[in-house]
């Protein structure tokens, strides 16, 4: 067995987590700057795991390791990394070390704030590393519980608890009927005379056997609860209020990293493990993406509360990582992955930004701001870059993403990449109704009434976005950075997916 | 002739039975129940059980309905009738629900015992000494020793449940 | 009709009119015997079937019924007891400070 | 020495990097002059660069993998040959001067705080910047990178007056529309990487490498990306806003340059629309189209940048029209003259209004001739250009556009599919189109400078404004004898891509490109109609007494005055729905929503718990009932079961 | 000499009545503990100063955790005893480790309980709570009806008078009544029950029913009375496992009873019916399982349902866990009613993670009691995080693992509850479907508490509760972190459930 290096990155945030709870009292300060600390080892630690994928050779599964857990269901700790979950883990780590970075202001017992955020990215890590279906449904769970202490009890509107209540209540009820997919995927693969098991590859070799009526109940029974969560269009209504009513930074975790918890699910547990189901069931996600990326584009065109603005055009974005993904073939995928990587670093760096803003005209509302630009022109400069990377402006990140999903759409049929123009189109007119309406435009005739620190981005802002808007640019000029490191992967999974599908 | 004492026995339970639960005064209700107890001990004879007629008469008539009479005087509960309960549906519902539970059972024993005998062995007859106290004995402590012996512990509940609720103030 | 099934019929009725009774009456110690009518019907049914038989098992079961009933008479008289003695009527309907 | 290219494209973005960068370290002027100093370099590298590449042909230089997924690979990468550094000369060159030119602009009158120029400068490089990429880069995906950059930057300086409502829409119409061109050209490419057998299917050298349907889809798509760059009909309404934007802007981006990347695309893929019959149908449909609407609409507008903006398009539809019969070097010449007399225009316009501190609405001006006599002459300089009098350069690129189609019809012309009438037709549009310029330019001339004087007083022009003109105008009046149809071509070897498919067989649907020399009847024609627009234009306006009242038009005239009021249109049709859908489902949906599963699903459990709450009554023997009535249906379940057996 | 005399008078052969007599005394070492416990706490109370009263407690907790102890190291290994009266397997040792376990867990806050309310606890109590337990156990280990019943009265006597034992509490008081009153008649349905299958199997020992069974089946007229004896029968176990619509009295018992004996009657009771489901339904009413498999089928929807919706509009924090207890049988019978192998064990493990987290949120209502049982108020968990962090957090943690969270061990329980449905397939998917469903409407009334702990305003200024003693910081400790284990280790207490699972011989 390996070093356990996964388990280590997994674990290392709960360590962390622990270690705040456990400490005695000491300064919020030095509390803090523990926590920045421990979540920059953690993104040092997952960026070694991704450097051993750097030549983009390894295909399937690395650094295993496997623990049992509880034999009669096939369940067993078993985690491991290939080299898509390698970025989204890298992702994660990231986000949530900006995330941390950026929430030292938080009011009222910051330790358990720190700590829940800890908690999270464990909980995050888990479901990316996990390589068992039930090991994957428990980090699946452990990621709500934070995500919901944390709406709740540190959240921006008065609708927090409810919000917090309404996105636990979904998610479970989506990844409920997953377990019970779970379950019966268990129980209906087992050989004769063996014992069943819930590992995600011997199940993908065993799961030929079930008749296509089973195949498609158990499918869509996993892909609630990943629509649930990612969400797509039917299953959205908990997420604009959990965006909005969220901290922000936890927003960024939830908006950057949560909602592609959802999109890998769907790539690992719909497309890896049904190879021939999701084909059938590709045009009814493929439709679904498409709604979701028209409704939260129109959605987003009509917010006028920012946060909220952001929500639905991260509703839209998403949708776009799903039609790559059910495009089923090279180029959606890769841009799927790639895109996921994007949206996971431009979305929460304009939660980030809007935060950066919010507090200082202390609102949100578009009502009341307007002519920012010749008060914080770098901070405009900032929103102006990320809008422009969040509509997809060729040169940018996100562009790279949407023109290989869109194409992989178009390969598997034109009408899906001509809808999903209609929500490029639609996503430049959101973002720069968002951008002018905020930092351009006449002079309001009423200041808000908290526009005391209207100030121009200090030097600790730089430093976290200067980094940020390079990613972007790099990003979007050297793409391959990004799926050079998976293509190889992407092919292995979809021809053996085709293989296994054929041979149905 | 045992069929005539059966029949009149059997009657005589039914009719006090309901006279427990329709007689309007507790002590009248009471009474009922004394007279049923009396009437199913005279048919657990009948029925070759004369150990557990003996039981029946000391514990249940001589113990417990003492009991009951003493706390019935000692509560002494005004007169109540039932046909002027203000609970219409739940008098609704226990009548018609209890001829439900009657008929199901009774029902069921015809379906069961009617149309043929039970392959018993004959009752009316010499039934050997099944009832008798010594085969009783022996078979209480012996194969069934471990139920008799609870059955201390749960006189032993009892004991310390007097003595919980007497102590009560 | 045999004489157990006339036995076992009689059970049955008074089984059926000591659970009305429990129902219908809102003297709590009459609903207690009707609870014992019960107790009764079952030893009746009990013996019955052990007089067909041959064993004694079926009047051992009669004898832990007749026990167990005593020691619920002490303990449910007592109950009864406490809860009403301060209490100028004896109704159950009155004993319902918990609901919902 | 073709390797300059890149030294093109990188000045402007450091241009660009510099001063969005240093910010508030440099002064307002010093970041002008640095904005200048990196246009004029990389119009030296462009020269460098032309001289270089007159003999290559696709020749891709700086080239490296830039997305790779399966069995896509698209590549970054510049192209060296003469049609990209020929166009690269033009925006370098005419972005140079426009440069310069906006020192005096900016600076000068505009003294508003809001309006640091230093933010102008950035977008201007990066406008530079992304326009050069356009143009140089040698695959269409690459392309679609200066494609989606000059859209971008076009936003940013049509909105540059920030603090003005309807500058700020009008940016955020030309991005959206844009937009719709770029997902065009997306959806294109994605038709030639599919259906493309080369190995490297988006390089420009190989995408006429379709066949049958997928070449017609491809080019239809394309066409949507070209329309919508170059305005024309039906994605043209952004264009007359864009004249919000600064002066300057309107000369480099909306005129000279960026609109003209249209017609630079259709040119640049001909290997491409060369073969497709229904590309043939459409581009000079749209190209007539454009012309005559467009110069119907500048017949009346009253606003000065208007007026240039629809002869623009009007131009541009000349261009589609050549470029969509396979006349795509009478096209690139016309692109080339409209540049320097249409520039010209734009920046006599702004010097007019720069020296009336902003007045736009030509009904105010009048009697200017005297006052500013050399802005006069430079703006004459230009209109004539435009109309087409011999000498000046328009007169050579309007004959090679119209001489490419018969008047009178032909024998040898290509089967069409809309017949071959059509031609004919196309031909006498471009006369009465040529007939409206000269009358709309001179109609604005006529009112601007002569007629009775207005009450404005306006100041001098800085010579840095001046000279660019100056050098304009000398570009306006011998531009044109570079390339004299049939008698010589000194921009031969610079449309020697354009050739390279005909030169071999050419395909047989197209009209011959007319190199045998000008025809006399056409000639006449055209300087004939136009002279003949000139004075209409004299007798009616320019001879006027009275100034003509500023009030709004009624019937035919706000027809065209409105754009036919096609404007109006769309917003009923495509933007006003939309955003009714967006603040419906703002006000309505997604709360409600949530709120109808929270209370459909949760309220029916919370009622449903109430109501079984009434079930805990606390009588006990309500709770016994409840037991009785379980095992009563217990029983029945089973002695039903009993019967059954 | 006496014996053989009788012997000689009744004709009974002497060998096989040897074989009647043996008299297995180490098949029970747990339950002669226990007695000799009560025993041992009812005598100490005379030599015991008033003022030393948590003695008694001790003793109490030394009994449980011997006779949990005698179990593996004394018990004899026999898969029956007592004439095949009672089983002393592995099934039996692990209801010991549960009942016991959780009669000393109560027994530990009790103490603290007692003080809070400012009642005495006198020796009947802690003699109550050990007979309590020794029934509980007993159940667990019958193998013949009337054992089970008398099992079974001696825990519910034990039961009725612990509900009524704060003396000047009024709803105390009622609790004790309307257990007593509803148990009576519930029990005495399931006594004619037992009449019935005794009177056609002719014996009340399950091996010979099973025999009688595996013969016959229903077959015959006399059939009908196998079945309405088998409904009859079920009625009193569903009023102790508190399923739909046997229910009604649990909310009101649970709210009126003192906190540790609601808390060891929600754990014990289940603990103890769910073996006796085990050993005579699956055990020896095998041959039957099409007949009684979809009454419990029907019984377990039933119950999830109404017991969680019930809970969703509750005020009253012991109430809500009073229904959702609840809603928690209903996950038990949908295994019971599934009975596959994998349910058996799956409801082992099911009930053992129940204990834990039921014990565990009992323990944090008992934290907060005040004199006048104010405290059971959601209101009065308004910021219990700010004051107590801990007490939150194990409450938290507790509710977690009773809404099915992973990786608390409630998630396992549930993960294995559903999946054996899943195994069985067929109608038994609709116990899963349902059982989701109503978890997610559970996961809104936990979550309600959690509301209140974490999110709430500020706690309620009349009554705060004081720091929880040491023995009841100790059972905080040990369930919350139980909990956890349960879970994390899953794998184990799996194994010992299967194993103990095993000793039922059935399909």
């Amino acid at each position: 067995m390996d070093f356990p290096l996964v388990s280590l990155i997994i674990f290392w945030p709960l360590l962390g987590a622990l270690l705040l709870i456990a400490l005695p009292k000491v300064a919020a300060r030095s509390l803090f700057w523990l926590s920045v600390f421990w979540s920059v080892v953690e993104f040092g630690l997952s960026v070694g795991l991704l450097i051993t994928f750097a030549d983009g050779t390894k295909t399937g599964f690395h650094w295993n390791e496997k623990l049992e857990w509880l034999k009669a269901l096939g369940m067993n700790y078993q985690v491991g990394v290939d080299s898509i979950s390698a970025w989204l883990i890298v992702l994660t780590t990231f986000v949530t070390m900006i995330a941390m970075f950026s929430s030292s202001g938080v009011q009222g017992r910051p330790r358990l704030y720190w700590a829940w955020i800890l908690v999270l990215e464990t909980g995050i890590l888990g479901v990316f590393a996990a390589t068992n279906l039930l090991n994957f449904y428990v980090f699946w769970e452990v990621m709500i519980i934070p995500a919901y202490f944390l709406i709740g009890q540190w959240g921006v509107t008065d609708q927090r608890v409810k919000s917090a209540l309404r996105f636990v209540l979904y998610t479970l009820a989506g990844s409920l009927l997953m377990l019970l997919a779970m379950l019966a995927l268990a129980f209906l693969t087992v050989p004769a005379g063996g014992a069943p098991t819930l590992d995600l590859m011997v199940l993908r070799t065993r799961i030929s056997g079930l008749d296509s009526t089973t195949q498609a109940w158990l499918f869509l029974a996993f892909a609630a609860a990943f629509a649930v969560k990612v969400p797509l269009f039917p299953f959205q209504a908990w997420q604009p209020d959990a965006y909005a009513d969220a901290p922000t930074p936890v927003t960024m975790i939830l908006s950057g990293v949560m909602s592609k918890t959802g999109a890998y699910g769907f790539l690992r547990f719909g497309i890896l493990l049904f190879p021939a189901t999701s084909r059938d069931f590709a045009p009814l996600i493929c439709t679904l993406a498409l709604i979701s990326i028209i409704y939260g584009a129109v959605a987003a065109l009509g917010q006028r509360d920012l946060k909220r603005l952001l929500a639905y055009s991260s509703l839209s974005h998403t949708g776009f990582i799903v039609l790559g993904i059910f495009a089923l073939n090279e180029q959606g995928v890769n841009g799927a992955v790639l895109q996921m990587v994007n949206h996971g670093i431009t979305t929460p760096a304009l939660f980030l930004a809007l935060a950066a803003l919010s507090n200082r005209t202390g609102t949100t509302e578009i009502a009341f701001m307007s002519n920012l630009e010749s008060r914080m022109p770098r901070l405009g400069a900032l929103f102006l870059i990320l809008s422009l990377a969040s509509m997809g402006l060729p040169g940018l990140n996100q562009f790279a993403g949407e023109f290989l999903i869109i194409g992989g759409a178009w390969d598997a049929s034109p009408i899906y990449a001509i809808v999903a123009v209609v929500g490029v189109v639609l996503a430049a007119w959101y973002a720069m109704r968002m951008f002018q309406s905020v930092w351009h435009g006449p002079k309001l005739a009423q200041e808000p009434p908290n526009r005391n620190k209207a100030l121009d981005m200090q030097p600790i802002e730089l430093a976290v976005f200067v980094p940020i808007v390079l990613l972007i640019v790099l990003l979007g000029l050297a793409p391959s950075l990004v799926t050079g490191v998976f293509d190889a992967t992407v092919r292995d999974w979809l021809n053996s997916g085709i293989a296994i599908a054929s041979g149905r | 002739m045992e069929q005539v004492v059966l029949l009149i026995l059997g009657v005589l339970a039914v009719a006090s039975a309901l006279g427990v639960v329709l007689m309007p005064n507790a002590v009248y209700s009471a009474m009922m129940l004394l007279l049923n107890l009396l009437s199913l001990a005279i048919l657990f004879l009948l029925l070759h059980a004369q150990f557990m007629f003996a039981a029946q008469l000391v514990i249940y008539a001589g113990a417990i309905l003492v009991l009951f009479l003493f706390v019935v005087t000692l509560l002494n509960p005004e007169g109540e009738f039932i046909f002027r309960d203000k609970k219409r549906l739940q008098r609704a519902g226990a009548i018609s629900f209890g001829l439900f539970l009657a008929a199901l059972l009774i029902g069921a024993f015809i379906a069961a015992f009617g149309k043929v005998q039970p392959n018993f062995p004959d009752s009316s007859g010499a039934a050997g000494s099944y009832g008798s106290v010594e085969a009783f004995g022996i078979a209480l402590f012996t194969q069934f020793l471990l139920p008799f012996e609870l059955t201390s512990l749960v006189l032993l509940v009892a004991l310390i449940g007097a003595v919980v609720l007497g102590k009560r103030k | 009709m045999s004489q157990i099934t006339f036995t076992l019929l009689v059970s049955a009725v008074i089984f059926s009119v000591g659970a009305a009774g429990v129902l219908l009456r809102r003297n709590p110690l009459v609903q207690f015997m009707s609870i014992e009518l019960m107790l009764n019907a079952v030893n009746l049914a009990l013996i019955s079937f052990a007089g067909s038989m041959g064993t004694a098992e079926g009047q051992i079961f009669v004898l832990m019924v007749l026990t167990v009933a005593a020691a619920e008479a002490v303990v449910g008289l007592g109950i009864i007891v406490a809860m009403f003695r301060k209490r100028n009527r004896i109704d159950v309907d009155d004993i319902r400070s918990m609901d919902g | 020495m073709a390797e300059a290219i890149g030294l093109v494209v990188l000045f402007p973005l450091l241009g660009f990097l510099a001063i969005a960068l240093l910010g508030q370290m440099i002064s307002q002027k010093g970041a002008a002059i640095l904005a200048c100093a990196a246009v004029g370099l990389a119009f030296l590298a462009a020269l460098v660069a032309l001289a270089g590449s007159r003999d290559l042909l696709h020749s891709n230089v700086w080239q490296y993998t830039w997305i790779q997924a399966g069995n896509w690979k698209v590549s970054f990468g510049l192209y060296a040959d003469p049609l990209s550094t020929f166009m690269a000369l033009i925006v370098t060159g005419v972005g140079f001067l426009i440069h310069v030119y906006s020192i005096g602009y900016m600076t000068d009158a505009q003294g508003n705080p809001e309006h640091d120029y230093r933010r102008f400068f950035a977008y201007m490089n990066l406008f530079v910047f992304t326009m050069l990429l356009l143009v140089c880069s040698n695959n269409l995906l690459f392309l679609l990178v200066g494609w989606g950059g000059v859209g971008l930057s076009s936003f940013l300086l049509i909105g540059f007056y920030k603090d003005k409502p309807s500058a700020v829409a009008a940016a955020r119409k030309a991005l959206v529309t844009n937009t719709i061109g770029d997902v065009g050209l997306l959806l294109g490419i994605f038709v030639i990487i599919i259906n493309s057998p080369q190995a490297d299917p988006l390089n420009l050298a190989n995408i006429g490498a379709l066949t049958g349907s997928s070449r017609d889809l491809a080019a239809i798509l394309l066409i949507i990306a070209a329309v919508a760059k170059s305005a024309q009909l039906p994605l043209h309404a952004w264009l007359p806003d864009a004249m919000e934007g600064p002066t300057p802007v309107s000369a480099l981006i909306h005129a000279a340059t960026m609109v003209t990347a249209g017609v630079y695309l259709i040119t640049r893929c001909h290997n491409l629309f060369a073969y497709s019959d229904v590309a043939l149908v459409i581009i000079p449909l749209i190209g007539a189209a454009s012309a005559l609407f467009a110069a119907t609409c500048a017949l009346v507008q009253t606003d000065i940048k208007r007026v240039l903006a629809y002869s623009t398009m009007s131009q541009l539809g000349y261009m589609f029209m050549a470029a969509g019969v396979g006349a795509y070097e009478a096209a690139m010449f016309h692109l080339l003259t409209h540049a320097f007399f249409k520039a010209l225009l734009f920046l006599t316009a702004g010097s007019v209004i720069h020296s009336l501190d902003g007045e736009q609405d030509m009904r105010k001006m009048g009697g200017l001739a005297k006052k500013i006599p050399m802005t006069r002459n430079l703006f004459l300089v230009g209109a004539l250009a435009i109309s087409g009098i011999l000498p000046l350069s328009g007169f050579f690129s309007k004959e090679a556009i119209l001489g490419t189609f018969p008047l009178f019809g032909a024998d040898n012309l290509p089967n069409w599919s809309l017949g071959n009438a059509s031609f004919v037709i196309l031909g006498w549009v471009g006369i009465i189109v040529a007939f409206m310029t000269a009358f709309y330019m001179f109609r604005a001339f006529f009112l601007v400078f002569y007629g009775p004087k207005s009450d404005l007083h306006p100041h001098k022009t800085p010579n840095v404004m001046q000279i660019p003109l100056y050098v304009l105008a000398v570009l306006a009046v011998v531009g044109g004898f570079l390339y004299v149809p049939g008698a010589y071509n000194l921009l031969e070897k610079y449309f020697e891509p354009i050739r390279a498919p005909f030169l071999d067989g050419q395909p047989q649907h197209w009209l011959s490109i007319n190199t045998d020399g000008l025809e006399l009847t056409k000639l006449i024609a055209a300087v004939g109609v136009a002279i003949l627009g000139i004075f209409v234009a004299y007798g009616i306006y320019g001879t006027r007494t009275k100034p003509i009242p500023v009030r709004a038009y009624q019937g035919f005239q706000a027809f065209l005055f409105n754009g036919w009021y096609l404007d109006k249109m769309y917003d009923l049709l495509i933007a006003s729905p939309v955003r009714w859908l967006a603040r419906l489902l703002t006000k309505e949906a997604d709360k409600d929503v949530a709120e109808a599963l929270d209370w459909g699903f949760g309220g029916s459990v919370w009622f449903g718990s109430k109501l079984l709450r009434k079930t805990e009554t606390g009588y006990v023997r309500n709770y016994a009932l409840g037991i009785l009535v379980g095992v009563v249906a217990i029983l029945l379940y089973v002695t039903v079961v009993a019967i059954q057996r | 000499m006496l014996l053989g005399n009788i012997l000689n008078q009744t004709k009974i052969d002497p060998k096989a009545l040897e074989d009647l007599g043996k008299i297995e005394w180490g098949a029970l070492w747990p339950a002669w503990i226990v007695t000799g416990g009560i025993l041992l706490v009812l005598m100490s109370d005379l030599v015991i100063p008033k003022n030393r009263r948590e003695v008694l407690a001790w003793l109490t907790i030394a009994t449980l955790v011997a006779a949990m102890v005698s179990a593996f190291l004394l018990m004899d290994n026999k898969a029956v005893a007592f004439q095949g009266m009672v089983a002393a397997d592995d099934l039996s040792r692990f209801m010991s480790v549960l009942i016991f376990g959780a009669g000393a867990l109560a027994a530990l806050t009790s103490s603290d309980y007692f003080s809070r309310i400012g009642v005495e606890a006198r020796s009947e109590y802690y003699a109550l709570l050990l007979a309590t337990t020794a029934g509980m156990w007993l159940i667990s280990v019958s193998l013949n009806l009337m054992v089970f019943f008398v099992s079974l009265e001696i825990f519910s006597l034990s039961l009725y008078i612990l509900s009524g034992f704060l003396p000047r509490s009024v709803r105390s008081h009622e609790a004790g009544f309307k257990y007593f009153l509803l148990s009576s008649f519930a029990t005495a349905f399931m006594l004619y029950g037992m009449a019935l299958i005794f009177g056609i199997t002719k014996s009340t020992t399950y091996s010979k029913i099973l025999a009688y069974l595996q013969t016959n089946k229903i077959s015959g007229d006399t059939g009908i009375l196998i079945l309405v004896g088998l409904a009859l029968l079920l009625v009193g176990f569903s009023f102790k496992i508190s399923a739909v619509p046997f229910h009604m009295w649990t909310p009101d018992v649970y709210e009126g009873a003192p906190t540790p004996v609601t808390a060891l009657m929600a754990v014990g009771t289940k603990a103890a019916i769910v073996a006796g489901f085990l050993r005579l339904f699956t055990g020896a009413l095998d041959p039957i399982r099409e007949q009684w498999q979809p009454i419990i089928f029907v019984l377990a929807i039933l119950t999830m349902l109404v017991g969680n919706i019930l809970a969703v509009t509750q005020n009253n924090v012991k109430r809500l866990l009073a229904y959702s207890s609840v809603g928690q049988a209903g996950y038990l019978l949908a295994g019971i009613a599934v009975d596959n192998p994998l349910a058996r064990q799956g409801v082992l493990f099911y009930i053992a993670s129940y204990t834990v987290m039921t014990l565990g949120a009992f323990a944090v209502v008992i934290a907060l009691e005040g004199p006048r049982s104010e405290g059971q108020e959601l209101r009065y968990f308004n910021g219990l995080a700010r004051s107590h962090p801990w007490l939150a957090a194990t409450m938290a943690v507790c509710l977690l693992s009773l809404g099915g969270i992973p990786p608390t061990a409630g998630f396992f329980g549930k993960a294995l509850v559903f999946g054996s449905a899943m195994q069985a397939g067929g109608w038994y998917i609709a116990l899963a479907l349902v059982g989701i469903l109503t978890s997610v409407i559970a996961v809104f009334y936990y979550f309600r508490i959690v509301v209140h702990m974490y999110m709430g305003g500020e706690p309620s200024a009349r009554h705060v509760p004081g720091k929880p003693a040491l023995s009841l910081g100790f059972v905080l400790l040990v369930t919350g972190i139980g909990t956890l284990l349960l879970g994390f280790l899953s794998g184990y207490a799996f194994d010992w459930a299967q194993q103990a699972a095993a000793v039922i011989m059935a399909r």
